[in-house]
């Protein structure tokens, strides 16, 4: 049998895999410890916290869409204290690696989270979700709007200092990807997360109502890898040497290679687990084969190999 | 040590029988050793539509009843009304066909101590996890009563056999096409009293759920219920299935249906604030 | 039986039905008029036309997703002259309605398609594709651009005068689709198309490349609709005056109904009938039905009211 | 009147049966009338993955044969290779079945106005339409010699009754597990000039009808291929399966080779820019 090299890092942090949980879309972890062990995984990636406890949105939070699904869940949760106090030492229990997400209504919020994380151990790096509304600035998305987007990893870069990688996690809904993402790599960002959900809305044609109790929600699932694909490619193409986290509707392990030669060093699985609980397992299982089967002796060699296959032209 | 679902396992299930009854249909899967952790009141998560489907969420199913046959080992029964499309593949899937399926999940309904004298009431399929646990409060020594109630006939789910644990069933149709018309909750209030009733058990829509708390709120009656939320994964990761749920110190929280349901006390639930932010 | 009145109206022009053809959906008309008569349809919205003829993007230029395509078709096409001459002659004799979709690379392009469409008897709107890339810079896209936009929509106004309606065209992959629908609307459309496809690609597994010959494609179809939805519903509820023409997966009365309550006046079906070549008849028909079975008389009635709706809370 | 595609029309037709055939499988499809407007050459388009698939899109397959059965009417012959998700739905595909279908479609092999020796090449799945062909051609009185090529002997298809209107027929496998090894085109040059062959037909991987084109390229032999091109519509309207061809005063542009193919004249073709900027 082949050797392959399958581990990965981001920014300083190492992974023996490069298939992560998605943010979100795991919850403390203990609910999918029930099917595998999560030692099993690259990372566990927490769902996004805040400072405070919050009760999240109204359901109906769920919409199922043509290979999608729509999601309002507004970020419910025990906030950073209980989080640190439960759910950290039940990951650390489990030899789980972990990426803690950590997300805010200001600046300030972010810089709050990062410095309590600072003194926790057992964490391998830092997810920022920016795609949270600014409650200083008209409620506008920080990832929509590039210089809160800076201010926002400015703060946690100066406040953990060098030491905890920090991945800027960006939303698709924007214009202009690439420089959202340059400017937050400027502002310290050792890797990007791509993408967070897309917005989205279904009307309930009994009510003739927007479905969702928040209105609009996130579209996530297969409906939107290729939106992930193209938005990990143009970034990798733009900078080459940033490590990106890539997500979205990634379901098999041929989706998984997918968006690595795009330019992903490391892939989130979320809606997919839905699906199916053991979907991290087969999806990391299919991956290894599939690299296998293709030659490859190392994860890395994958990672952007449709641009430099394209350059060979 | 996984402490939640942990009896669940996920698992290749072959379907086999499937029968109309009514607007239902009743489907008999081989879920093997897995019946044996199987509970009233639990439910079970089933991929639907194939490997090429748009449909990329599970659906949830109460489990109707369980059995150990020996010919086929243990099977559950579902009862299953062809709602939308997820539903509908399900009723299409004839003897022989496989499903992946996960079981079991969630919450079992709370059996009493002691033999009281409980009422069973059920709406629509909502019946249908009752029968099982008339059986089961019926060998604990337990006095059954049951009403069951929906629009119309043909959405009432009696089978003749469910029967056999319980002392009384009522049916209640709004169409009046099947036992009495008006609504399943009309008589609760008299049974509690004529009765002496200690526990509802209820399963069906929210709204009856809901209706029937308003009848046991601020009385000794227990009332566990099985609530039904729009559920993504079914295993308490995604958290779309929420309900407000009040703790032992009044503190209202958003809980998960699926794993902290969706047998719940229907006294800590705040029908008020189902939908609404908190 | 109930009677409806199924009719729209786009700016000053009225429609029967409010199905139309999604542009570069239908080719010239001539290829669908073999499964239904033209007619039968509220209006054939036809391929973007640019000045010159063009050879469009090479092959392979579509790839199948998860409920959806991405095309990467590149605006093949016979140029206006050759368009005028042959293309609305057919239509006319099939006394379908005609929407003449225009698409350039300068803001002077589109005025000078626009000269030329004056003069043409037979059409009852101009639609204004401008999710093109504006050579003049660098080119950005002029839909993700608000001033190129609004730019565009002036120059054609001003050519065209007060008597065409003009609806432009927008794209959803930008970060304030409002502000870019508010500035066309400023310059002088009557009306908003809703929304062109979403920016994609998918990586072929045999040779881990872009699989399009563009590289990057245009994702539709099903996979789409919850964000042509939202799109449609942010921008009504912005501006509920301007009538705006819907599309992005719809594929069933359902999918009809469902973008109307959100706020479109009119429907363009794309994708759908690439998978079924009467599903524009099969829509109508069963929106028509669903229509008359939720109690309106009106298909007006429909248009956004699941904004109305939950004003009566 | 519809100038494009005047005889296709959209039917709900069935399966009659599905048989496996080497790694193929041969499938007869019961399409009414329809199959009266069928010519070797023309292609159909057949949704897949029924009513929840998240596979929006039809896919192709060249008519093998046409025959008018009595007990089922007029049916199709398609051989399948099961390559993606699409086709192997398509070959799971029972007797029985319902299958929304389109044909005929395309354009249909030019038969020569005069008997004349004709050379039939086959590649893959691409041999199917050639049987129905070789039989119209033999009726012409035209002498008909057959090479089929694949990479190894399942994947060849020739049936045993295909090969009563054909004068030779020689099999290529690279593998050599069945017929010569080698390539299909390799005999070419020289059977053209032992039998003098005055029009070549083949069917098959682009990569091939592109080699014999260089064969006939600057001779008398007319090459009628038919080209396979990634469709998404099938009837024209989506543009996505052009190739560059050049017209009489050799302007080249971009045909749709779903209305002006599949069957087009190989020295038009430019086989060159095939998948590049024109
Ligand atoms: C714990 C539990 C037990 C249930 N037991 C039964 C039962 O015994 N028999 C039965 O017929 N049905 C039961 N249901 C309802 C059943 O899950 C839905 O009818 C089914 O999911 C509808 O799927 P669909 O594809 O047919 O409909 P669609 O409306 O197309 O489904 C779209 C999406 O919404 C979700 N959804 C729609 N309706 C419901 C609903 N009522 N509850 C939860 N999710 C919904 C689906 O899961 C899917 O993700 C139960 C639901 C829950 C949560
Ligand atoms: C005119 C014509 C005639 C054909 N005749 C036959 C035949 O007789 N027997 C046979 O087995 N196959 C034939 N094919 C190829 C057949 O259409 C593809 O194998 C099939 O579409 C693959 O679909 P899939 O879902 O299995 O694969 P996937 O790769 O999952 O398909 C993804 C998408 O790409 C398209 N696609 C993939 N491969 C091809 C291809 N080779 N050609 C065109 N589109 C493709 C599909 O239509 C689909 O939209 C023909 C194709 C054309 C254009
Ligand atoms: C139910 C749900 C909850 C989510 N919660 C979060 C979150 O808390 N923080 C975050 O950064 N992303 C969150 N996401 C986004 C996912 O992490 C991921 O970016 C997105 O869903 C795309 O990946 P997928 O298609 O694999 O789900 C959530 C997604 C879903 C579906
Ligand atoms: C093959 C193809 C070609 C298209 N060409 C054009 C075009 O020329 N001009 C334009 O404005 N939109 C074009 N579009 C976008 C559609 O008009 C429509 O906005 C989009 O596809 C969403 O609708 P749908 O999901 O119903 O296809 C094209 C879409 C497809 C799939
Ligand atoms: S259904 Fe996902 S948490 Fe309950
Ligand atoms: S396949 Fe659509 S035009 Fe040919």
């Amino acid at each position: 049998m082949s050797s392959l090299d399958f581990s990965t890092t981001l920014g300083n942090a190492w992974f023996p895999s490069p298939i992560f949980t998605a943010s979100g879309c795991a919850s403390s972890g203990r609910e999918l410890a029930q099917f595998f062990p999560l030692h099993d995984l690259g990372a566990v990636v927490t769902k996004s916290v805040m400072s405070k406890a919050r009760n999240g949105r109204p359901t109906p939070r769920m919409a199922e869409t043509p290979s999608g699904m729509l999601n309002s869940i507004g970020l419910q949760g025990p906030g950073i204290d209980a989080f640190i106090a439960k759910d950290i030492p039940y990951l650390v229990s489990q030899k789980a690696r972990i990426i803690v997400s950590i997300a805010g209504e200001t600046v300030e919020e972010y810089s709050t989270l990062a410095r309590k994380l600072r003194s926790v151990s057992g964490i391998s790096a830092v997810e920022v979700n920016i795609s949270c509304p600014n409650v200083e600035n008209r409620g506008l998305v920080f990832a929509c709007d590039p210089e809160a987007s800076r201010r926002v990893i400015d703060g946690v870069r100066r406040t953990l200092g060098g030491e905890l990688p920090i991945i800027a996690k960006l939303s698709p809904d924007v214009t202009d990807l690439v420089s959202i993402a340059k400017g937050v790599v400027d502002a310290g960002a050792d890797a990007l997360a791509l993408i967070n959900t897309v917005l989205g809305m279904v009307i309930n044609l009994d009510t003739l109502r927007p479905h969702l109790g928040g209105k609009t929600g996130g579209l996530s699932g297969p409906a939107i890898r290729p939106i992930a694909v193209r938005a990990v490619y143009q970034v990798h193409d733009a900078m080459p040497k940033i490590p990106i986290l890539g997500m979205g509707g990634i379901s098999s392990g041929r989706d998984a290679l997918e968006i690595i030669a795009a330019g992903a060093s490391g892939v989130s699985i979320g809606t997919a687990s839905f699906g199916n609980p053991t979907a991290l397992i087969k999806i990391q299982d299919e991956l290894k084969d599939l690299l296998i089967a293709k030659g490859f002796t190392s994860l890395r060699d994958a990672v952007g190999y449709a641009h430099r296959a394209s350059e060979e032209e | 040590m996984a402490t939640i679902n942990k009896n669940a396992a996920q698992i290749n299930s072959m379907v086999v029988s499937n029968k109309r009854v009514g607007q239902y249909h009743q489907l008999i899967i081989n879920v093997g050793d897995n019946a044996d952790a199987c509970k009233p009141g639990n439910f079970v998560a089933i991929n639907v539509g194939g490997e090429s489907s748009r449909m990329i969420l599970r659906r949830a199913f109460a489990i109707s009843r369980v059995s150990t046959n020996p010919t086929f080992g243990g099977t559950i029964e579902l009862i299953v009304a062809p709602h939308g499309q997820g539903s509908k593949w399900l009723c299409a899937q004839n003897e022989g066909a496989s499903l992946d399926l996960i079981a079991p999940l969630g919450t079992a309904f709370g059996i009493p101590t002691q033999p009281v004298p409980v009422l069973l009431v059920g709406g629509g399929y909502g019946s249908a996890p009752l029968f099982g646990l008339a059986e089961v409060l019926n060998s604990r020594g337990c006095r059954v009563d049951m009403l069951l109630g929906a629009s119309t006939a043909s959405k009432i789910y009696a089978p003749m056999e469910g029967k056999r644990a319980v002392n009384s069933l009522r049916i209640y149709t709004e169409d009046g096409s099947m036992g009495q018309i008006g609504r399943v909750t009309d008589p609760i209030p008299e049974l509690i009293a004529d009765l002496n009733i200690a526990v509802i058990y209820s399963c069906g829509p929210m709204a009856m759920l809901s209706a029937i708390n308003s009848i046991t709120h601020n009385t000794q009656v227990v009332h566990q219920c099985a609530v039904e939320e729009s559920m993504a994964c079914g295993v308490g990761i995604c958290m779309t299935c929420v309900l407000p749920v009040a703790n032992e110190n009044g503190d209202i929280s958003m809980l998960r249906s699926c794993i902290d349901g969706p047998v719940m006390d229907g006294s800590t639930v705040q029908w008020d604030k189902v939908g609404k932010t908190l």
